[in-house]
């Protein structure tokens, strides 16, 4: 019986081997949530999704994904030399998690897409970039900040300010608004995002400062928040991924911390400012959109948050907009500018549209330079309002 | 008495508060069959133990052809706690692991058989051969070492055939009827080339004829391979025909020591056995 | 006898050939783009085979359980990319610390181009491996005293360890702190371009497969001579083999330095085939992961292990994958269906295997013996 | 000054969340010699389980609620992956064990969608209150109150009861102990009941503490528990809670100072030090092999 089990299942290598090709065709994701609008005749466009659903930086890519999902809603549908394509969105999870993502990317690439979004999480990016190098196929980085990305790959562009910018921009914000002369640095063991960020803002910032860092899985931030209030810290600083930041940001609140804590992009998330929400925690972040940039914008997704319970909860339960999916919101319509700019679905004419493209999105105007990040000098930086549980915006902050 | 292999001194075996064995004396000559004997719970297991380095003694040393192999005096706590006799005679400390006794020419077999149970007979008595490999893992792995593994080979099967068990050589040694895996396991201790043979009880559980075959497949092989053997047993058949001489354990200590007829008659052996129903 | 061992031997190195040969011809006929994962599988899958084989050998052969597994990857993937990243590019690779510690690149002191890029990967990754195997070996010296699962708690806890301090700041000019090393050498590397850098023919999965072929068949050699036999005589009854004259501590050491040997090389393929080497991949997750395919491929069969590889990572990374996806069948919502349904029901499937097919797909037995077995029955 | 209390509040509280965790590990080892990965993934199910209770029911009902359920989940846990398996080496059941942990936390991220969840509020202990000048939660101090109590309660049990001594018998001699005609089956389900239902109310003071709950919430605090159940010798009780406060305030301490990052490293090395130089533990009796 073993026997036959062990033949049985060395024959189904053997002709999953022989039959490649048939296996990975077979999956049809839909897009967004039960709106797929393809009729039978139409042709269609596939934009690949690269993103974390699961995993560390699940709730952040999820974000992502609607911004994407709520533009794909908006305009299905996308003229290409002179036919009309209907768009599909492909996903492929990485589930965060660096090991898992040649194997995600691998999926978009089997599926004939004609490029690529995504992901939140530089180091995903980096593990999954030769890939889409290798197949020829671009990718568009919507909030990956790594420097790391793009250099060295001619396939990945981004539309999101760097690391090094960001970094810069909040240490110069942290001695503007709050003369801070020391700060507490705070974030994951071995997190290439946190620790680069840290890097970057000790490098700009005009004091002293005091790092630290928690191992992956930490659920106890207390010492750390304590050591920033007895080393006498004026700001810290956590640039850490969201399920860090609710549980700083929820201890913080619970200890009536009044250092101001500084974010990066990644704590401009809903599930943040609840944990913040009816509490003193001063809080501040950096990032790609404040909400009310784009009223139209703003309305309409709200809209739809609220006629989708799922979009919903993957929101995290509100209809507060985090950055990440007005950044989603804009790469998707780029997407669409290079479809339309390569005049045709093919990945390398699509690949080769790229880096003269431009767009205005709703965060901003969007083109690329030469390594294929985007030309941007702005952040906004915005604070919670706790008692309203909103955000709002502080500054506009630019450096040349 | 002839030059001897095993010479066991003062050896005391102490575990906390309980000696297990009592200044233990005794002396195996070449080429001889002696057996040591005893009640259940006399300490002829903890004896061997002590010979073959698996318990380190606590106090007392071990000579094997001539050469101090063991020693060892109490230390630490036990230096309070030891019960025994000559604790200031020792100094040194010498604890060799039984890998390390058994290079040296001395090979066990134990009371509750154990052979390596998923390897097959022919490879559980090529396992044992490994000790004597003068080939370093590479040479192993790559098989520089033809010749050796050759010649290891034909060794091991012709050991088989000796003890015959070449027939059932490639059966898994757990599929062989008990009798046969005790001989397995002697044939196992042979292909260590030892020169001194250690079997602990190795009739147990066999019935008659069983131990009557044993009985003469231990004088064979100690010709054949001019063997002494030093043995524990509560077969008196098999203890009385074989043996050259006798020694007798008796709560850790020897209360009796000499030739069969001797022990058959010694009042004190026969003390130490009333009561216990042996099936001899 | 010695005649069936050299035929059968004969025959094993046949189907390799034949199956590398396969290999090269599925991937230049095959479209690259369309079956990309298949030949992701492939190359994943070959990967983990090795390091799984390499658990095995431990595990499964010398009956040592250790969980330091992905500890000694790391090892083997860090040492492969310092050692491999052109020194071209580790200005931007190095971007915090402002280059690396390590000025050169081995593939480039060979001299470069083909000869140089397969002369410096190879020597790289034996690197790897020698600084796993020397790191095992000082490990061993405390932690291989330690019984069953003391010993699988320990190195757990080394694996730990080890990251941690691949993760500090202080070593960032080697190691890049927490930052992924990238842009070394990868299978892809492998791939022959022409002059006009079109690919001529595609030899990244081969390379994968005959690396880790190389390897797994260095490791079926071991098993099979004197001292794999001692393993399995550790493995079966400790006491035994020391009474037979098998030095517990020298081959306990030789079985966790020889296994971190090839689990450090298998960790420098991981960061070849992952594109990127970083601390934080190499989790105790990653240790059970090898874990379990050696638990479902059979503990103590090397075939085993391999086959339960490949099938693990193609279902976990592959097949399953639509299960992630909200399906529609006509206007109906296939319920349950979306993200993290298909590692539930993955693991579910690991838990039927455990539980109820608990001596995995091959037992302790090996490819042969099952045909050799058929023969035989045939024959009757 | 401030500093060095808070740390060391910290570092109690945190071992006493540690040693209601560390006693599960301690007493299923003791007895069928496992080492219970799925257990911290158990710790982290109870906080989920919370987490959507509190979303339909009141707390007085959730509370009694997720601790039955937990309880059950240990049950069942124990029933269907670990009783299967009695008779198999022990290598196949730890193997299950993680099997288990792989899947409770698979399922917790299909069940949350991988998002972090918010521990509700309890009234009581979630206050914030000041000790010696530091602010902290309540259950800081309510935390090694309870952890006394319950290990109190725990030991007459063993020590008092006839199930106490029939945990005792098995966890001294396995075989012996199921021909004296105790029922094994039923003491092993006694002691995972236990172990489940100090993890379920360890959950309550440490997600009340750190409120936000992943899918591998449980792994960490897990695996520093089971260290702490090694260092105070496995098997023993008293042990096991002395090791995990040892854990709990060198945890605080290290992340108090600059080697924070060597935290985890810090909390292994010692595990493989103890296992070196008395692998027994602090508490752990010796046993000795028998040819």
């Amino acid at each position: 019986m073993r026997k036959f089990f062990a033949m049985l299942l060395a024959l189904v290598m053997a002709l999953s081997l022989a039959a490649c090709g048939g296996g990975s065709g077979d999956t049809q994701p839909s897009g967004g949530s039960g709106d797929a609008q393809t009729s039978g005749g139409d042709k269609v466009v596939k934009i690949g999704v690269f993103e974390p659903a699961t995993g560390d930086s699940g709730a952040g890519g999820k974000q992502e994904m609607l911004g994407m999902q709520y533009a794909n809603k908006e305009t299905p549908s996308v003229v290409i030399g002179g036919e009309t394509y209907s768009v599909e969105l492909v996903y492929a999870d990485n589930a965060s998690d660096a090991a898992k993502a040649p194997t995600a990317a691998s999926q978009l690439v089997s599926q004939d897409v004609s490029l690529v979004l995504g992901t939140y999480g530089s180091s995903c990016a980096i593990a999954g970039g030769p890939i889409f190098g290798e197949a020829g196929l671009a990718a568009i980085g919507v909030t990956c900040t790594n420097p790391g990305v793009t250099a060295g790959n001619d396939y990945y562009f981004r539309i999101c300010f760097l690391d090094p910018f960001q970094g810069t921009v909040l240490a110069n914000f942290a001695s503007e608004k709050f003369s801070a002369k020391k700060a507490y640095l705070l974030g994951e063991l071995g997190n290439d995002y946190d620790q680069g960020l840290l890097n970057y803002f000790e490098q700009a910032f005009d004091g002293e400062c005091v790092k630290a860092s928690f191992p992956t899985n930490t659920s106890d931030f207390s010492t750390y928040l304590n050591q920033a209030m007895a080393e006498g810290a004026d700001v810290i600083f956590c640039p850490v991924s969201i399920a860090y930041s609710t549980q700083i940001v929820k201890l913080a609140a619970s200890m009536g911390l009044e250092t101001p804590i500084l974010g990066s992009d990644t704590l401009d998330s809903n599930m943040v400012l609840e944990a913040a929400k009816g509490s003193g925690v001063k809080l501040y972040v950096s990032t790609f959109y404040q909400e009310g940039g784009s009223p139209e914008f703003d309305e309409g997704i709200k809209a739809w948050l609220a006629e989708d319970s799922t979009a919903m909860t993957n929101n995290g339960g509100n209809d507060t907009i985090a950055a990440v999916t007005a950044m989603g919101y804009d790469a998707y319509y780029v997407a669409l500018e290079a479809l339309k700019a390569a005049g045709s679905p093919d990945k390398a004419a699509v690949k080769a549209a790229l880096p003269s493209l431009s767009y205005t999105g709703v965060s901003g105007a969007i083109a690329f330079d030469d390594v294929g990040d985007a030309i941007r000098d702005t952040a906004y930086i915005k604070t919670a309002d706790n008692t309203a549980g909103a955000w709002t915006l502080e500054t506009v902050q630019t450096v040349k | 008495m002839k030059e001897n292999v095993l010479k066991v001194e003062n050896v005391t075996m102490q575990f906390g508060g309980v000696v297990a064995v009592d200044n233990l004396n005794l002396e195996v000559g070449k080429g001889e069959i002696v057996a040591l004997i005893g009640p259940n719970g006399a300490g002829k297991t903890t004896a061997f133990n002590v010979i073959t380095g698996v318990y380190q003694p606590t106090n007392g040393a071990v000579w094997f052809q001539g050469e101090k192999i063991v020693e060892n005096h109490p230390q630490g706590k036990m230096k309070q706690q030891y019960k025994g006799e000559h604790a200031g005679d020792y100094a040194q400390v010498l604890a060799p692991t039984p890998d390390k006794v058994t290079r040296l020419g001395m090979a066990r077999t134990f009371q509750n058989i154990r052979l390596w149970k998923s390897q097959t007979v022919f490879d559980n008595v090529l396992i044992a051969k490994h000790c004597r490999a003068t080939s370093n893992v590479f040479s192993a792995a790559f098989r520089l070492n033809r010749k050796e593994e050759a010649v290891q080979r034909e060794n091991v099967l012709e050991l088989l055939e000796t003890v015959g068990l070449a027939d059932v050589k490639d059966e898994p040694a757990t599929s062989l009827p008990y009798g046969k895996q005790r001989r397995l396991e002697i044939a196992r201790a042979l292909a260590a080339e030892p020169k001194l043979l250690l079997l602990d009880e190795p009739a147990a559980g066999m019935n008659p004829q069983e131990t009557e075959e044993l009985t003469a497949f231990i004088g064979e092989i100690r010709d054949r391979f001019h063997l002494t053997v030093f043995l524990i047993e509560h077969h008196m058949n098999l203890v009385m025909n074989i043996s050259d001489r006798i020694y007798v354990l008796d709560f850790g200590k020897l209360i009796a020591q000499g030739d069969p007829a001797a022990i058959q008659n010694d009042k004190r052996v026969i003390d130490a056995y009333l009561g216990v129903s042996e099936d001899a | 006898m010695k005649k069936t061992v050299n035929k059968s031997a004969w025959a094993g190195l046949l189907c390799a050939a034949a199956l590398l040969a396969l290999v090269v011809i599925l991937e230049n006929v095959l479209d690259p783009n369309k079956n990309i994962m298949v030949f992701a599988a492939l190359k994943k899958g070959a990967v983990y085979a090795l390091v799984a084989v390499s658990m095995n050998l431990l595990n499964g052969f010398t009956g040592l359980f250790s969980l330091g597994q992905a500890g000694f990857m790391l090892l083997g993937a860090y040492t492969y990319a310092i050692l491999t990243i052109p020194v071209s590019q580790r200005e931007a690779v190095y971007y915090i610390y402002n280059g690396s510690a390590v000025n050169f690149s081995l593939p480039e002191l060979f001299g470069g181009g083909a000869f140089g890029l397969v002369l410096g990967v190879v020597l790289a990754l034996v690197l790897g491996g020698c600084v796993a195997a020397a790191v095992a070996w000082l490990i061993g010296l405390p932690v291989l005293r330690l019984k069953s699962d003391y010993l699988a708690i320990a190195t757990l806890g080394f694996g730990e360890i080890i990251r941690a301090v691949f993760q500090w700041d202080k070593l960032g000019p080697v190691t890049n702190g927490a930052n992924a090393l990238k842009n070394f050498p990868t299978f892809s590397s492998f791939n022959i371009t022409n002059g006009s850098g079109e690919t001529v023919l595609r030899l990244s999965t081969f390379t994968a497969f005959l690396l880790a072929g190389i390897c797994i068949a260095v490791i079926v050699l071991l098993i099979n001579s004197t001292y794999g036999r001692a393993f399995k005589a550790i493995r079966d009854d400790e006491v035994a083999a020391e009474a037979m004259g098998i030095n517990l501590s020298k081959h306990k050491r030789l079985a966790f330095v020889i296994s971190s040997f090839f689990a450090g090389v298998g960790g420098g393929m991981f960061a070849m085939f992952a594109n990127q080497a970083q601390a934080k991949t190499f989790t105790t997750a990653m240790t059970y992961e090898i874990l379990l395919i050696v638990v479902i491929g059979g503990i103590g069969s090397v075939s085993g292990s391999c086959i339960a590889a490949f099938l693990y990572v193609a279902a976990s990374e592959w097949w399953l994958r639509f299960l992630d996806a909200e399906t529609f069948i006509g206007g109906f919502k296939v319920p349950l269906l979306r993200n993290g349904f298909r590692m539930v029901v993955f693991s579910v499937v690991i838990m039927i295997v455990v539980l109820f097919f608990r001596r995995g797909i091959m037992g302790d037995k090996e490819l042969p013996d099952l045909l050799k077995k058929r023969r035989k029955e045939g024959a009757k | 000054m401030q500093y060095a209390i808070s740390i060391l509040l910290s570092g109690v509280s945190l071992g006493g969340q540690y040693a209601l965790i560390a006693i599960g590990y301690t007493m299923v080892y003791g007895i069928l010699r496992l080492i219970n990965f799925a257990h911290g993934d158990v710790f982290m199910v109870a906080g989920l389980m919370m987490v959507y209770l509190t979303a339909s029911l009141p707390l007085a009902a959730s509370i009694p609620l997720v601790l039955v359920l937990t309880v059950l989940l240990g049950f069942i846990i124990e029933r269907a992956a670990y009783k299967p398996l009695r008779e198999a080496p022990r290598m196949s059941v730890m193997i299950s064990a993680i099997g288990v942990s792989y899947l409770l936390q698979n399922l917790a991220t299909y069940v949350t969608g991988g998002l972090p969840k918010m521990y509700p509020e309890i009234p009581g202990i979630s206050n914030t209150i000041t000790i010696a000048g530091v602010p902290t939660k309540v259950v800081t101090v309510v935390t090694p109150v309870l952890v006394l109590v319950l290990v109190l309660a725990l030991t007459q049990l063993i020590h008092h009861t006839k199930v106490g001594m029939a945990m005792r018998a098995v966890a001294k001699d396995f075989e012996t102990a199921q021909l004296m005609g105790i029922k094994i089956n039923a003491v092993i389900s006694v002691t995972f009941i236990i172990g489940s239902f100090l993890a379920a109310v360890g959950s309550v003071l440490y997600f009340t503490n750190y409120q936000s709950i992943v899918p591998l919430s449980g792994a960490l605090p897990g695996l520093r528990a089971f260290v702490a159940a090694v260092f105070g010798g496995i098997g023993s009780i008293p042990g096991a809670v002395v090791g995990a406060f040892i854990i709990g305030i060198s945890e605080s301490v290290i992340k108090g100072s600059s080697w924070s990052i060597f935290s985890d490293a810090f909390t292994f090395a010692l595990l493989i030090i103890i296992l070196v130089v008395k692998p027994t533990g602090l508490f752990g009796e010796k046993v000795t092999d028998k040819v």
